[in-house]
């Protein structure tokens, strides 16, 4: 097998809350890997960690007091690069019990060091959207400045009317009508749906090795979504671009996922292939995703009218994680057999099946890492 | 580097928290410092308005001009006639309290209303109050009083009254953004369909509960206009007249023994003026980032 | 498309125009009311040029068909002013508009220099403490700022004219004539340093142009724009540099025009503002009427130029 | 069958646009009709849900029928009652019978108060109960709406979603309303929270006897908690009918793009290849909301319209003359739509 494109290793981002004086441990040891030409998914709630793992990944988490820490390897050229490499020593963590307790860091380093490591790759080698497609758009510059600026960076179109052609190349290729016109817009007076495409077009016009699609369809109205989730399966069939793909809409990641994460309290519940994972029949399926899948309605639900399966509680919040399972407080599955294990020790992500790996102490797998 | 620390202990809800863990450090120096500011200003107001002055303020000792401060029975020192400096800088605080308080008065019980009106009536209100906060944005404040000045009389009231008329735009403005805020969030509206009577939701909802701190902070920066003026009136000769004191007139009156070399007579009221004004701006500004700077994240 | 985009600025800055003429027209209406409630009849001294009425002056305002009701008396004093007759002085006897234009000149250059100092010093503050957050040095300044928005400007130009006399021997109180000495340009700069320095504007002008710059750089569009790496100050340059900063300089000439009557007094600068000063110890209100027109009028100016920046830079503005 | 609590007859709600002196002076300036003729009642006990994408008038016929904005022309009989012109005074009793539950967490919750104050004033807006009346209820409504005694001393601020959005509820449930207004009541929350309170909403009706006006964009929960549906685009009603038939026999165009947005995305080979090929979308920039260039002419439907194009562009769709009224294909269900 090949090594994978991205590779994130023990990933752990902490950001420090002034108004708690706490740590809020948004992303706490997670590790992926996204395979060249594939799609992964990560679904989850608020707070889950999802976003901050694909800020990472692009070198974004910058912010004063977040600290990373980990790997994050990105195969580009041939060569195989750590985006986080060195960054640790800008920081000094002080732990206790396996908490973090203080940090020391130098801030200004850490930024110059962490932008020579982006250097190349943010835009270049990874791409990104967001979501709010209106507001992500620069509003004080028109659509074709910002795709042409996109495109003199990072590609071989480096002169004015080439770059142009190369822009207008692209957003036909988001199939934005009358291309030519649009161009000279600015993204005020467009429709979300129109300004995520012209995002899409930007992200790609780079002709990045990996796309990462942050809550592509969030804040767009239903029938805008499905359109922009066409476009996205489209020119996924079209371009073949790797993507990690970041939703909290489970249909969305259904639709367009090869392989699917799903994240709770900043770490990866079950991973596996998205067909086995949101499989209506699972049977090796860790409690959240089954709660999770179980709360939207299903026709059955819906026929019957009968009550949805809530998950009963509240999203975890990650300044004081569980010493056992983040998710034995809400977990409706805890078996007397395991229960002393969920409470007191973190399952380990164990394999249930070739590819399929679940975080549960329900299936005894589990305890063979 | 900078540190950051994990509060030890299970970590308390954000209302646990105690308040200086919520401020920045400087902020709570800036308070601290206008709060001392504020009640040496009303301690000393109080004692020249009863009289209880440590030396007559008018009574010059022809034998001890231009003292330094620390010379006996003078610890601040004396000016170019003689007289007590620390008498006539505590006395001096008669010519801008009153006044002062009269001119935040008007700015916010004037704002107040104005800002309801835009914010909470809105429509033509809205406009018509743009249009008037502009207007009155047009005339540099000095120059008004001097207008007001030359067709009535240089009465520090009146001037007052051009000050805190002319302070009435801005605190409109933050308050009719603070129900633009709290319309956004649904939050009038919903008051509104529960049941509740417009003055309850303008007197209780949006003036008690949510603009309070802003009004506070809104007068304490207004009195440091009123300050400002006042000296720079009394400076420029319309305010207090010699030999009442007031500290614009005794810089201005100071000045000239400060170009041969005698600074204190001009520099004490100077940085008695500075000190002040400082102090209720740092205060201003402070509770500023303490009270309605958590709202912000 | 493009030209569509056109017209509608224009439309605006119509629109910014006739809102300029309005307000004008209320700056005159508010100096009307002052006159007209002020005691001593000052409205017939401009209109008619005498003193206060007695019964014979009554008569004679009659004869002469000078109006009586407050409307017409505003319409008479409105259409002069439109000629361009602001009234004589009463202390000089001279017209009131040239000599404005005389001095105005020099309250302009002293105005406009110590904004562009107050905007050299304050920039390079804000930029830094918005872009890296607080750190020692800019706290430092930052407070620093505090303390001299805070000393009054009087004290703080007799502190620079003393420094002036015992330092370089030089004696910078009476700048208008002094062009022909040796190094004149000092005799004018110095008094655009102390109102630059000291007008009080400092503190509020770093505090706005930081608060704006951090509020955009935390921008979705400015991490969309870190996302594809390309250098973010191209892309905050107008929303959180150009606009915050045409903003707080309009918003802060009406302060450096109230702080010009005290410079000017310090410094024997022969500006509008010493004529204000002068016009309110005489008593002398068609200069000061004068005066705060044309004041009003340079802040309205002011704003109208920050709105043609703000429209020409935002695109939402020309739709709104 | 239970009686008619609520009768709403040809309701328009237009918004005047003006912007500065001189529109406000001339009293010119645009105007927006955000809800456009439309009709449509609920009975005791029922839930009437109301779907269509953002800016097409759902959110404001929420607020119009509750009076909490003036209708510009209309009839909204509440419990036999015409409250269509009440003044304020005379609509404040009225209160307590029909309440609105927020799209906005933070709606109704001071951020100053805390939790226990805010449903002591809506404790005592309509009636003055004792201290212990009012104990009690607090203890009543937290229970109804499941959220512990430890909250009340909590300022909103400190409160997750999900404790928002119930504290909200009770607030509401404090004046014992009858007719319940949600307006989007689950799209700011989390699924797993959104569940909850679909779950906590139907309970709510069982036991309390509520009548919901369920307005979301969220099909499934609209699908799952209503008895009647209607459709709404650009200020009108298109479609309305019983749930089931809504979702699974559309007879307007428009409600079926809208449930095949849902399956689209879900569904990965079907419409991939139903859309390859498919020419370049036309998505106008005021997609879905009222545009001031384009006036109606005739279905107001007909330029995103695939039956439309399918017909061959038929001049009756952009006839000025005849914009397709409502009308009944059987079992209730009414539909605005010339070929339905």
């Amino acid at each position: 097998m090949d090594a994978p494109l991205l590779a994130v290793e023990n990933l752990r981002t902490y950001f420090y809350s002034r108004a708690k004086r706490a740590f809020i441990r948004s992303v706490d040891g997670v590790s992926l890997g996204v395979m060249r030409g594939e799609t992964l998914g990560i679904v989850g709630e608020s707070g889950s960690g999802k976003s901050v793992t694909a800020l990472s990944a692009a070198g974004l988490v910058t912010a004063g007091p977040g600290v990373i820490s980990g790997r994050i390897d990105l195969q580009s050229n041939g060569s195989r690069r750590n985006l986080l490499d060195g960054l640790e020593n800008y920081a000094r963590v002080t732990e206790q019990d396996g908490r973090v307790m203080a940090v020391e860091k130098d801030e200004r380093g850490w930024r110059r060091h962490s932008e020579t490591l982006m250097a190349g790759v943010r835009g270049k080698e990874i791409a990104m959207i967001f979501q709010n497609p209106r507001s992500a758009l620069n509003p004080y510059s028109t659509i074709g400045k910002q795709l042409v600026e996109t495109i003199r960076l990072h590609t071989n179109f480096k002169g004015e009317r080439q770059a142009r052609e190369r822009a207008i190349h692209w957003l036909e290729r988001v199939r934005i009508d009358s291309p030519r016109l649009r161009f000279d817009n600015f993204p005020f007076g467009m429709s979300g749906g129109m300004c995520q495409r012209a995002m899409i077009a930007m992200a790609l016009s780079a002709e990045p090795s990996l796309l990462i699609a942050d809550e592509p369809t969030t804040g767009l109205d239903a029938t805008i979504q499905s359109t922009i989730v066409d476009l996205l399966a489209q020119l996924k069939t079209e371009t073949g671009i790797t993507t990690l793909l970041i939703s909290h809409d489970i249909s969305v990641i259904q639709r367009l996922s090869d392989r699917i994460a799903v994240m709770y309290g900043g770490t990866v519940v079950e991973t596996g292939r998205a067909a086995e994972v949101l499989a209506p029949e699972a049977t090796a399926r860790h409690p959240y995703t089954a709660a999770l899948l179980a709360s939207i309605p299903s026709a059955e639900t819906i026929r019957r009218k009968s009550y949805l399966q809530a998950i009963e509680g509240e999203v975890l919040d990650t300044i004081e994680v569980p010493r056992g399972c983040r998710f034995y407080g809400r977990c409706n599955r805890v078996t007397e057999a395991i229960r002393g294990n969920c409470a007191g020790l973190e399952p380990p992500l164990g394999e249930v099946a070739p590819g399929h790996k679940v975080r549960c102490w329900l299936y005894p797998a589990a305890g063979k890492p | 580097m900078r540190r950051y620390v994990q509060t030890p202990g299970p970590i308390g809800q954000f209302s646990e928290l105690s308040l200086r863990q919520r401020a920045g450090p400087l902020d709570l120096v800036y308070v601290a410092y206008g709060l001392l500011v504020v009640a040496v200003v009303v301690a000393s107001y109080l004692l020249g308005a009863f009289g209880w002055l440590p030396h007559d303020p008018q009574a010059m000792d022809i034998g001890l001009i231009n003292a330094a401060p620390f010379t006996s029975g003078h610890p601040l020192g004396t000016d170019f006639l003689g007289r007590d400096l620390q008498a006539r800088l505590i006395l001096g605080i008669q010519a801008y309290f009153l006044p002062g308080l009269l001119a935040i008065t008007i700015s916010v019980v004037g704002g107040s209303v104005l800002g309801i009106l835009a914010g909470y009536r809105g429509g033509w209100f809205d406009t018509i109050i743009t249009y008037f906060d502009n207007l009155l944005d047009s005339f540099p404040r000095l120059v008004l009083i001097l207008l007001v000045i030359a067709a009535f009389k240089a009465d520090i009231y009146y001037v007052m009254v051009v000050v805190g008329i002319t302070g009435m735009p801005v605190i409109a403005n933050l308050i009719a953004g603070k129900i633009a805020f709290l319309r956004q969030k649904s939050f009038i509206e919903a008051a509104h369909a529960l049941g509740l009577p417009a003055h309850t939701v303008i007197l209780k909802h949006i003036l008690w509960l949510n603009c309070r701190a802003l009004l506070v902070i809104q007068a304490t920066l207004g009195m440091a206009e009123a300050i400002l003026v006042e000296t720079s009136l009394s400076y420029l000769g319309f305010g207090v007249q010699e030999p009442t004191p007031s500290w614009g007139n005794m810089v201005q009156a100071g000045a000239n023994y400060f170009l041969q070399g005698n600074f204190w007579p001009s520099t004490a009221p100077a940085l008695a003026i500075l000190a002040t004004i400082l102090g209720f701006q740092l205060l201003g500004d402070g509770l500023n980032n303490l009270l309605e700077g958590k709202r912000r994240k | 498309m493009k030209f569509a985009a056109i017209k509608p600025v224009s439309r605006v800055l119509a629109r910014e125009l006739a809102v300029t003429a309005l307000l004008l027209l209320g700056v005159s209406v508010v100096v009307f009311a002052i006159l007209y409630l002020a005691p001593g009849d000052p409205l017939n001294v401009l209109l008619e040029g005498q003193s206060p009425r007695s019964q014979l002056a009554l008569g004679m305002r009659e004869a002469l068909g000078v109006p009586q009701t407050w409307y017409g008396q505003y319409a008479a004093w409105f259409g002069k002013m439109l000629q361009g007759n602001f009234g004589n002085s009463i202390r000089t006897g001279l017209p009131v508009l040239p000599e404005l234009a005389r001095v105005g000149v020099y309250t302009l250059t002293l105005t406009l220099g110590s904004l562009a100092l107050t905007l050299l010093i304050a920039v390079p503050i804000a930029v830094h403490a918005a872009a890296h957050g607080g750190t020692t040095g800019n706290t430092a300044a930052t407070l620093a700022a505090y303390v001299l928005s805070a000393v009054p400007v009087f004290w703080f130009g007799y502190i620079v004219v003393y420094v002036f006399i015992h330092q370089f021997g030089m004696f910078p109180l009476i700048s208008g004539t002094a062009a022909k000495q040796e190094h004149a340009w000092l005799y004018f700069l110095v008094p655009i340093f102390v109102l630059g320095i000291a007008s009080g504007t400092l503190s509020e002008m770093i505090r706005h142009l930081r608060e704006e710059l951090s509020r955009v750089l935390a921008e979705d569009y400015i991490r969309t724009a870190r996302a594809k790496g390309a250098p973010v100050w191209r892309h905050a340059f107008k929303e959180g540099f150009l606009i915050p900063v045409t903003e707080i300089m309009s918003a802060k000439i009406p302060f450096l025009l109230g702080g010009a009557v005290i410079v000017e007094q310090v410094f024997n600068w022969p500006g509008m503002g010493r004529m204000a000063w002068q016009a309110a110890q005489d008593r002398d209100f068609p200069v000061i009427m004068g005066i705060a027109l044309v004041a009003a009028a340079f802040v309205r100016l002011g704003n109208l130029l920050q709105r043609v920046v703000f429209t020409a830079v935002n695109p939402r503005a020309s739709k709104e | 069958m239970s009686r008619t609590i609520l009768e709403v007859t040809d309701l328009r709600k237009d918004y005047r646009q003006r912007r500065g002196l001189v529109s406000m002076l001339t009293g010119q300036g645009r105007v927006i009709p955000a809800v456009d003729g439309v009709s449509f009642y609920l009975r005791e006990n029922e839930t009437v849900g109301l779907v269509g994408e953002s800016g097409c008038g759902k959110t404001t016929i929420g607020r119009t029928v509750l009076r909490l904005t003036d209708a510009s022309s209309g009839r909204i009989v509440f419990d036999g009652r015409d409250i269509t012109n009440l003044s304020r005074a005379e609509l404040r009793p009225l209160r307590r019978e029909m309440q609105m539950i927020f799209q906005d967490l933070d709606a109704g919750l001071n951020p100053e108060m805390r939790v226990r104050d805010i449903l002591r004033e809506a404790l005592t807006v309509h009636e003055r109960p004792s201290e212990a009346e009012i104990a009690g209820r607090v203890r009543e409504l937290l229970e109804q709406v499941s959220l512990k005694d430890s909250k009340l001393a909590n300022f909103p601020s400190e409160l997750s979603g999900g404790e928002k959005r119930r504290v909200g509820i009770a607030r509401v449930l404090a004046v014992r309303p009858r007719l319940i207004v949600a307006d989007e009541p689950t799209s700011a929350l989390d699924i797993s929270i959104q569940a909850q309170v679909v779950n906590l909403l139907r309970d709510l009706q069982k036991h309390l006897g509520l009548t919901y006006l369920f307005i979301s964009h969220d099909l499934p929960v609209v699908e799952l908690v209503s008895q009647k549906v209607a459709v709404m685009y650009l200020g009108r009603i298109v479609e309305m009918g019983l749930a089931e038939n809504i979702a699974h026999q559309p007879r307007h165009p428009y409600t079926g793009i809208l449930w095949a947005s849902l399956a689209d995305k879900q569904n990965t080979e079907v419409s991939l290849h139903a859309r390859a090929g498919a020419p370049a979308e036309r998505e106008r920039p005021t997609w879905g909301v009222f545009d001031f260039e384009q006036p109606v002419n005739g279905c107001r439907f007909a330029p995103r319209c695939p039956l439309y194009q399918d017909k061959g562009r038929p001049a009756v769709c952009t006839d000025p003359a005849s914009e397709p009224q409502l009308r009944d294909v059987g079992h209730g269900h009414v539909v605005a739509c010339h070929f339905a």
